[in-house]
């Protein structure tokens, strides 16, 4: 358990910080997807087996992927990339932000009392207790879960395809 | 793994009898095994589906290469690999030798930590999908409750490592097979998920093991097999269209097209990362066979299938007689027809699979609700044939016609 | 794709090559080395996403200017040479050869002579067309089993050849005047056999892939040729029959014997793919015809027109154009003789199927990668006739 | 040393501010999208955590870290869809040349 | 068809300023061409294609012949169509227009506008013989290497001793190895260095 907590902390951290420090823009989508599997390991690990199954299918199988087709959408793949700057105008304004807030939650979770909680329970959650939740309890948001994503769908087409749209 | 766990005590035991017969060491040994600490049953339980997985598979695979050249060579009026060993049977090992002993050439623009990743990363998910194919009555590597979902997520995860190694080539025909597979396979996702909740619906859980003994019972643990219903044989059809897509077989072979994109993703690729590749595509491949096996085939049911050593002896029997089945159908196919074109492609997936796919979901409600199962047979049928030739006739291409031809006078 | 002819068209392959990011096309050079060029062929492409938006075809790999070969050498000498053009074909290309030769020394060949040549023409265009519909179905990704079926048959007719000429392709059979050697009776009965066993192979081929979902889908109005535009670009052959153009040498020019045998040109109507595919097997079916008209009518006599010598053989000046209906179009060879005459002064090859090649690009644009190599595939190249 | 429910919370303020470094720093639109992907993760991580420490009985967060997961692929499939039609405009997806609003 | 002369009348007729004359092949052959002066043959061309007693519409083989200069006459570089009409199955016309063979001065129209089939063999015939054809769309070298020089099918054309010291691609490579002293064959080496000498 603890081991298997800080090597997939050191992926997930690994991976998150390549992905936003890398010059290469593939290279970077693979260590955000590095990253996603820690995630998922984690989740494994906190007994969240559909939470696992859905983070690898959603975020590596079509968030991913989504990316790198934007990324050969919008540039030459095979070429390499010039030596480009790659961080923004005002960077230094974010770092000092990431760090304020780092601190700060650093700070609050070492004061709160309930960090320091042992787990609950160890047994996996059903498929089957999940599914009866979405459909029983949680059926209004599943639903607008439902249209939101038919809408966000139908969205992406729209902006994506405008000019083919306007040219007609 | 729960059951190897069970019998673990046994085997154990067994060893240690056989091993008591060795001078020296054997006496330790045996006593250490004939009454083991936890730990090291836990371990034997987890190793041996390990070692099973590992070592029989790629056994299924090596010898499948064979199959498919010599299912192919006789399709072909040839003979196929006849030179090593009687009727070709040491060919995989010579191929293997041959592709080990390969120089490994990279291209000397390509991203080489990517380039030497990909071939690696498209074993791993194939290998993983093993992990909850049921090979007999209760034997199962692992046994999660996520099976079927997790199948799924496995294989998604497969095409990154076609996109790397396309990506990773600075080959324009690798590239252009990484976009197509990416394509492909994502297109194909979706149908072959909702095909497997049709499934998913009628057994009632994901685990791949309840889905197999769903199936159970009937006239010689026959006749309850999914693919004996009217959506189950639906479902049939569009999972193994859709994990022939996803595996990239002809006829949907397009990210490796030889006619067209030299090898697609693995153009750059040479010697034994080549091999990996291969390894990784007819795993999977197996894989979903297997997965279809379970899902609609009845996985290990049969006559005399059933729990026991015996039972479990002859349900993996037949298990791997349907896996065989499947293999040579795909090879069949292969061998007599053509490549269809990207577009069509992605068209077919969108166009009739998908629809077809969720019209099969409510027939299996149908199926649920109307309790005389006659009428639900005759209801359903009515349902999946009406949409289908709706569809059919929705997605006809307007450029196929019959054609006369004149001759000049 | 028809242009207007007058507007020149520079060549230029990148669209706004200027470093900045225009479109976002690829530039991809499919061949030399390509498994579906039919040889050392080379076509840039430009694509966009998997469309194809520019097309140049690039030859001249394989160019070992055998005109110049020719030019050195006794009129007999470059027979063995024309075997290699089309290295499918040779018996076709000798005869192309020798019909042009004899128009310029008004050679008349014997009939028996003109028959076993009528004889082996059609044997070369059935395999020829076999193996075609076997490559280009290869080029579907169909892995080669209608090749492998086509190839079965092709072996009887190459043991037919070996027979008669001692050597399985290039056979080097024809002479000025008739043909080297005399055929057997024996001969004529494997040939009667395999006319006779070709039409089942047919059947069984058809029911392969005629009616096959995928082929018709692959196939059907893909890389259209319109009827006009075979006629303006030369087009000849199975690929200017299937736009409809209605043009066999065998029917105009009546070469050899072709004038008594009876026989139909099938035609197309739209000249797309399949078009070219399924006027190929209704030409075999043809050829058959002919084949066993052929056999039937071939009469008693010499092989070789007596006259004619082999050594110091010479033509008196002058120019002339023999042609033929080979089995990839019109195949021609124009020659020009002077004072000497031992040799050709000008000896041009006209291969059809470099002329074939001129409206690639017209068929290509539009389509997909997956579809050029499939046009190509059935205009039909050897590159040993492109090059030369 | 057991790992309690400080150790994740720790770890997912960490790599929220990972996230909201890259998201605030980089010039490139996607990477951006990337941090937003990175710190809606380590909320979502938050949730699943406490549900295994504190509230195991009650599916509450895992139906939270449910939709998240979905608003967050919708989120990304509309922001990418965004990156290509502003590239499709401006020929770049550098943050900081995307001034003007105007089409 | 007519026969020849007459052709040639009706063909004069159509087209006044053009100079026209009937070259006698063999008689075995039976082929006599016309020989159209450079700046008519578009028109006599144009006009074969579309008279509706001709209807020209196939133009079946292209090519050029080099005649060397003798001591009676001199030499020329002749380029030969062979018109077909697929309209009405009737041919050959032989049209025949002659050039200089000097490679400035060697210029014929071309008759690719009129017909598609001459894109590939005049491009072949600029590259074997050097004969340059205004009008055409994409003149370029089609059988021979871009960086090739000379045009290999003229009578008077000499190999290079060597084939291999073509101007290739290749050299620039070479050149690189050898300067880099980089792995090459001794005799690629010798030979580099003896084009170098010349």
């Amino acid at each position: 358990m603890e081991i298997a907590f800080w090597i997939l902390s050191a992926i997930t951290v690994i991976g998150a910080i390549l992905a936003i420090t890398m010059r290469n823009l593939v290279h970077c989508v693979l260590s955000l997807i590095l990253f996603f599997l820690g995630i998922a390991g984690h989740y494994l690990l906190l007994r969240a087996d559909f939470l696992f199954a859905v983070q690898v299918l959603i975020y590596i199988g079509a968030v991913a992927v989504l990316i790198l087709f934007a990324i050969m959408l919008t540039r030459h793949v095979t070429g390499t990339e010039g030596p480009r700057e790659v961080l923004g105008g005002k960077w230094w304004a974010g770092m000092g932000t990431a760090v304020i807030i780092a601190g700060l939650l650093w700070a609050i979770i070492r004061k709160d009392p309930l960090a320091a909680m042992l787990p609950a329970g160890m047994a996996s959650t059903s498929v089957t207790e999940i599914g009866r939740a979405l459909v029983a309890d949680w059926l209004v948001p599943f639903e607008a879960m439902g249209v939101l994503l038919t809408a966000a769908l139908i969205g992406a087409v729209v902006i994506a395809l405008e000019e083919v749209i306007r040219k007609r | 793994m729960d059951q190897v766990y069970k019998v673990a005590p046994q085997l154990l035991k067994f060893l240690s009898y056989l091993l008591g017969w060795l001078p020296w060491i054997g006496k330790p040994v045996a006593g250490f095994l004939s009454n083991p600490p936890a730990w090291f049953l836990l371990a034997v339980a987890i190793a041996i589906p390990i070692l099973f997985v590992v070592s029989v598979f790629p056994g299924i695979f090596a010898y499948t290469t064979l199959v498919e050249r010599k299912a192919l060579g006789r399709i072909q009026n040839r003979i196929g690999p006849n030179r090593v060993g009687r009727w070709g049977l040491l060919q995989p090992i010579a191929d293997g030798v041959k592709l080990l002993t390969k120089e490994d050439i990279v291209p000397r623009s390509a991203d080489k930590f990517v380039h030497f990743l990909a071939p690696v990363i498209a074993v791993i998910p194939s290998v993983l999908l093993f992990s909850v194919v049921p090979v007999g009555a209760g034997l199962v590597p692992v046994d999660l409750n996520i099976g079927i979902l997790f199948a799924f997520a496995i294989s998604t995860a497969s095409v990154l490592a076609l996109f790397m190694g396309g990506w990773a080539s600075r080959n324009k025909f690798s590239l252009l097979g990484a976009m197509r597979a990416v394509a492909q396979v994502v297109s194909y996702e979706v149908p072959m998920v909702l095909a497997a909740v049709a499934v998913v619906m009628a057994a009632g859980s994901l685990s791949t093991l309840a889905i197999a003994k769903a199936q159970g019972g009937g006239i010689l643990n026959v006749t309850h097999w999914f693919v004996f219903r009217p959506w189950g044989f639906v479902g049939f059809i569009l999972f193994t269209i859709g994990a022939m897509a996803e595996s990239a077989r002809t006829p949907f072979d397009i990210p490796e097209a030889e006619s067209e994109i030299i090898a697609g993703y693995h153009t750059e690729y040479s010697g034994f990362k080549f091999a990996l590749f291969q390894l990784g595509e007819y795993l999977a491949s197996i894989a979903m066979a297997g997965i279809t096996v379970t899902m609609f085939l009845g996985g290990y049911n049969g006559p005399g299938s059933g729990p026991g050593i015996l039972g479990g002896l002859i349900s993996m029997f037949w298990f791997f007689a349907k896996l065989g089945g499947m293999i040579v159908l795909t090879i069949w196919i292969r061998g007599t027809w053509p490549r269809v074109r990207v577009d069509q492609l992605m068209s077919f997936a969108w166009k009739v699979l998908l629809p077809m796919s969720i019209v099969n979901i409510v027939a299996v409600g149908m199926w649920h609700y109307i309790a005389i199962r006659p009428i639900a047979w005759v209801v359903t049928t009515l349902w999946l044939v009406l949409w289908f030739i709706t569809l059919s006739k929705l997605a006809a291409s307007e450029n196929i016609e019959k054609r006369e031809y004149r001759y000049a006078s | 794709m028809i242009q207007p002819l007058t507007d020149a068209k520079p060549y230029t392959l990148t669209p706004g090559s200027n470093g900045v990011i225009e479109t976002q096309t690829l530039e991809v050079s499919i061949g030399p080395q390509h498994p579906s060029t039919h040889g050392v062929f080379r076509m840039d492409c430009v694509l966009d996403g998997e469309s194809v938006v520019a097309l140049k075809p690039v030859m001249g790999y394989l160019h070992r200017n055998h005109e110049q070969l020719a030019e050195r050498m006794a009129w007999l000498g470059s027979m063995p040479y024309t075997d290699r053009l089309d290295y499918f074909n040779s018996m076709t290309n000798n005869w192309a050869y020798a019909l042009a030769v004899e128009k310029l020394a008004g050679i008349k060949v014997p009939d028996r002579a003109e028959y076993i040549r009528v004889i082996m023409a059609e044997l070369t265009r059935l395999l020829n067309h076999s193996c075609v519909i076997g490559f280009m179905l290869q080029d579907l990704g169909a892995w080669g089993t209608p090749l492998l079926y086509a190839f079965r048959e092709r072996e009887r007719i190459l043991d037919l050849y070996e027979a008669v000429s001692g050597s399985r392709m290039m056979c080097n059979y024809m002479r000025f005047g008739g043909v080297r050697v005399n055929l057997t009776d024996e001969n004529l009965a494997t040939a009667k056999d395999i006319a006779t066993r070709f039409p089942r192979f047919l059947d069984e081929f058809e029911k392969l892939l005629t009616n096959n979902e995928v082929l018709l889908a692959r196939t059907q109005r893909v890389g259209v040729l319109p009827k006009e535009l075979a006629i303006n670009a030369g087009i000849s052959g199975p690929m200017a029959r299937a736009s409809g153009v209605d043009y066999d040498l065998r029917k105009v020019d009546k070469y050899g014997v072709y004038g008594r045998l009876e026989f139909r040109v099938p035609l197309g109507d739209i000249g797309d793919v399949y078009d070219r595919y399924y006027i190929r097997v209704l030409e075999m079916r043809e050829s058959i015809k002919i084949l066993q008209q052929a056999l039937r009518d071939i009469p008693q006599g010499p092989h070789i027109a007596p006259e004619v010598k082999l050594r110091n053989f010479k033509i008196p000046p002058g120019d002339g154009y023999g042609r033929i209906e080979g089995p990839k179009g019109e195949l021609g060879f124009y020659l020009v003789s002077d004072e000497g005459g031992k040799q050709p002064y000008r000896y041009h090859v006209r291969p059809p199927s470099f002329i074939n090649l001129t409206i690639l690009e017209d068929m290509c644009v539009g389509h997909k990668v997956a579809d050029v190599v499939v046009i190509l595939g059935s205009v039909d190249i050897v590159l040993g006739e492109v090059d030369r | 040393m057991n790992v309690s429910l400080d150790h994740y919370l720790m770890l997912s303020a960490f790599l929220f501010a990972i996230g909201l470094c890259g998201a605030l720093s980089r010039k490139n639109a996607i990477i951006v999208l990337m941090g937003i992907e990175i710190m809606f993760n380590a909320g979502i991580l938050n949730f699943v955590a406490f549900w295994h420490y504190k509230y195991f009985a009650v599916l509450t967060a895992q139906m939270f870290a449910i939709f998240a997961i979905s608003i967050a692929a919708a989120e990304s499939a509309i922001g990418l869809a965004l990156v290509i039609a502003v590239y499709r405009h401006y020929q770049s997806i550098d943050v900081d040349e995307m001034r003007s609003l105007k089409g | 068809m007519e026969a020849i002369e007459k052709i040639k009348e009706i063909a004069a007729q159509a087209v006044p300023a053009a100079k026209i004359e009937i070259i006698n092949s063999t008689p075995a052959a039976q082929q006599p061409a016309l020989l159209v002066d450079r700046e008519h043959i578009y028109a006599v061309g144009k006009f074969f294609k579309e008279d509706p007693r001709f209807q020209m519409d196939f133009c079946s083989c292209v090519t050029a012949v080099d005649y060397l200069p003798k001591a009676d006459k001199s030499g020329c570089i002749e380029v030969v169509y062979h018109l077909y009409s697929v309209a009405q199955k009737q041919g050959p016309i032989v049209l025949k227009v002659r050039a200089p063979r000097e490679l400035d001065q060697c210029r014929v129209p071309s008759l690719t506008p009129l017909w598609r089939a001459c894109e590939f063999q005049e491009r072949e015939a600029y590259d074997l013989y050097g004969v340059k054809f205004d009008g055409h769309p994409d003149l370029r070298r089609i059988l021979m290497w871009d960086e090739f020089v000379d045009h290999p099918m003229r009578k008077d054309y000499v190999p290079p001793p060597d084939y291999e010291w073509e101007p290739t691609p290749h050299d620039d490579t070479l050149q690189r190895a050898v300067e880099e002293g980089g792995i090459m064959p001794p005799t690629a080496r010798e030979e580099l260095e003896k084009a170098k000498k010349k």
